[in-house]
Order: C-alpha cells, then structure tokens, then sequence
C-alpha cells in the first residue's frame, strides 16, 4: 500500500493494516521534521511532490521489495505540503514472518524512496530564509 | 515536436514556469529540453548534470527518443524522505 | 526507558515518548504474537520474567547502545502473561538524528533482548499441548 | 554455604520448584547449583549445557565462586521478543 497525503500521517492506522496474524516483526521508520539542517534552525518543512510518478514509483519500489524479500504487509506513506516540526512527513511499515526480512526490507524501502523518488523538500529557517533542501550544496558540487 | 515540458522544485524556479508546451524541433532527444531551457537561462547549465529526466513518468537517459505529446519532467536532485 | 507490562504496549505512547525535535529517524520495532510455531497452529503465548534482571538487562543493552550510536531517545518493553495472537509482544523505539544510526541501534537492541534478557514463551498450541518455547529443538540438540 | 535457588521456565517445571534455599556445602562455585538439581532430577543433566546462571542478577560462569545469601538463578534459553 502505498500513498501521498497532505494531512498528518496516521501511524496508528499503518499500524493496524500492517499487522496480521501471520507476522512475527515489524518494523516501521518514520522520518519526521527536524529542527535543524547544516547547523542552521529549522521552523517547518513543505514537500512537493511529482504526484503520478511519485506514487508509481513508490508501488515499483514496494514490488521489488516484495521480490527480495516475504513479507506480508508493506505500507509507504509520504506527506505532502506542510509539517511543522516532530511531525512525521513519512513512514515506511513492513510485516514479516522474521524481523531480519522486516528490517531490512524497511531500510531499503526508505533508503531507495530517498534516492527515487520525485518527491522536494524546501527549508523554512528561523532566520526567515527558505531553500529546497541541498540547493547550495547541490551547487557547489556542480561548481567544482 | 511538440513535448509537455513539467519542472519541479528549484527547476520551476529557474525556469519561471511549472508547464509548457515546447517545440523542440525534428527527432528531440530527452536531453533537447535541457538544452532548451539552458538557452533561456545559464544558470541550468550549471544544474545539467544533477538533473533526471523522466519521460511520462519514468526516467529515461538524456539519449531517450522523445515523441509528439510526450511529457517530460524536469527533475531537480529528489529530497523527501 | 525500559519497563515490564502485563497490560497491552501502548504504541502510540511510545511513539510521542521518543519523538524529539532534534529527531530525523524513528524506527520502531513490534514484535507480534504469530499464529504458527515449527509448523503448528499457536492460539496464545505467555511470557515470564525474572523481572528484576531483565529489567537490568535491558538497561545495560539500553546503555550499550548509547555507547555505539548517537542516539536521542530508546524504548525497550516486554509485555508479560498472556498476549493474544496479534497483539504486540515487544516494542523497540529508538530516535536518532539520522536514519542509520536509528536502524542500526534498534536492531542491535531486539538481536540482544532475545539473546540476553531472562524472559521465557510458552506457546499454547491449537492442539491443546503447552510448550516452552524451543523445548523440543533444544533438548534434541543436546542429545545430539 | 546457603544460597537461594530461583528456578524459571523449564528449569521450574523440571526441578518442580520455583525458589529455594539450599546448603552447598563449603567454597561451592555456581555450577555447584547445577550438580545439586542434577542428582535430584537426571533430566537436568540433559539440559547443563544450554542453561546458564546468574548471580545477584547477572550471568556468571560456572567456575564464579558463590557466597552466603547469594541469589542464584538458573536461566534456560532464553525466548522473550
């Protein structure tokens, strides 16, 4: 299962829809918003997203977990718009019979969303300055 | 050819735009919208090679042949998570 | 924090427990009560404790895990007597800064509880039988 | 020497107690604990190898030397999680 969402993440329902009666472990990642970035303060995060794409990609990733590794349930749920501070702006759950496959399917599900798929982040910091995430460093790179 | 070009984040800024209908002339590359929007401003030049390209909705390499009607999306480094 | 229950873990309490603001990466760990063990149907499981020294057990493996990894908030709890198939069994929580560190601690932490701390399943098989958990297979292994 | 005996799990079903004081005579180490179930109940004898124990709450080997009062506490495999 897999969604887009611009209301706050119900943890509690992934919670339930992945849990089933056949699953001994699960694990769960959920990132959420920290209050600072490269040394600066952080007062809210706005994610946008590539919406069709994101959302097929993010089934794409759920199917090759699913060729990795037996897992029952996989649910991969990303936040759109605003989230204040401490709010979670994604979470990843995976059900398995074994906790190794459910660890290890939950980092590579986070760490491939992460690397795939068209999904932005801009940075509001308390000194009133707003930048989508990496914009200076992404930069510099390309300046070297 | 006629291509639906999409920016997002720091591309749609440069760029002033989030969507456009865009000639890019005879047997375009997917890399021709690069180019394009170079040309209207540097700065992309500086952004090429972070830059993805996803031709309806999957990437494809800047060497991808695009066809009429195609949209393709300009996709800065991704940082959700 | 670690503790001992009898009653069902409250997830949702743990949760806000280990969410900080300096936090980017949760990763919770839910152990669940599984419908099949070795092939056979389980009804229920109950657990004991020598409570005390699994209390300090999971202190010692709660500091042990400070040691190695940067890390802002960690829950370890057990739930004790009987849980019914489906219900959480063991709940692992740990925030960090970044997503790795998160990971990697709250694995380290559930490998050591289930290695380490005192604390024994019985299964109640749909067949009526009551066993400790590895009964058969470890005393198969002995005789060996 | 007196020492209290903590049986759990298994352990507690085969020894068909839970907790108890016993004299070990003089200068016994902790696998002491084991010898005294064993020869109440062979069936211990089986299992020596798998069980550990615990003194005052933490895992010690069966060569710790034991004191008066010590709370000595027979630990099967462990199964939480």
């Amino acid at each position: 299962m897999v969604s887009l969402t611009f209301d706050p993440i119900n943890i509690q329902a992934i919670l339930t829809n992945v849990t089933t009666p056949e699953s001994g472990g699960i694990d769960i990642f959920i990132g959420t918003t920290r209050n600072h970035s490269g040394g600066r303060n952080v007062t809210l995060l706005e994610y946008e997203a590539y919406e069709p794409m994101a959302v097929r990609l993010m089934e794409q990733i759920e199917i090759s977990a699913r060729e990795k590794w037996p897992l029952q349930k996989v649910a991969l749920v990303h936040r759109l718009g605003r989230v204040p501070v401490g709010e979670a702006s994604v979470v990843v759950a995976v059900s398995s019979a074994h906790r190794k496959e459910a660890f290890e399917a939950c980092r590579f599900l986070i760490d491939t969303l992460k690397k795939e798929v068209p999904i932005w982040k801009r940075e509001y910091f308390a000194d009133g300055t707003v930048e989508w995430s990496g914009q200076h460093s992404q930069r510099h790179e390309i300046n070297q | 050819m006629n291509v639906r070009i999409k920016l997002f984040s720091l591309a749609r800024d440069l760029a002033g735009f989030s969507e456009q209908m865009v000639d890019l002339g005879r047997d375009p590359r997917a890399g021709a919208v690069l180019e394009y929007l170079s040309q209207r401003n540097p700065e992309f030049a500086d952004w090429r090679s972070s830059i993805r390209i996803a031709v309806n909705q999957e990437y494809v390499s800047i060497e991808h042949a695009l066809n009429e009607g195609d949209e393709v999306a300009v996709i800065p480094p991704v940082s959700g998570g």
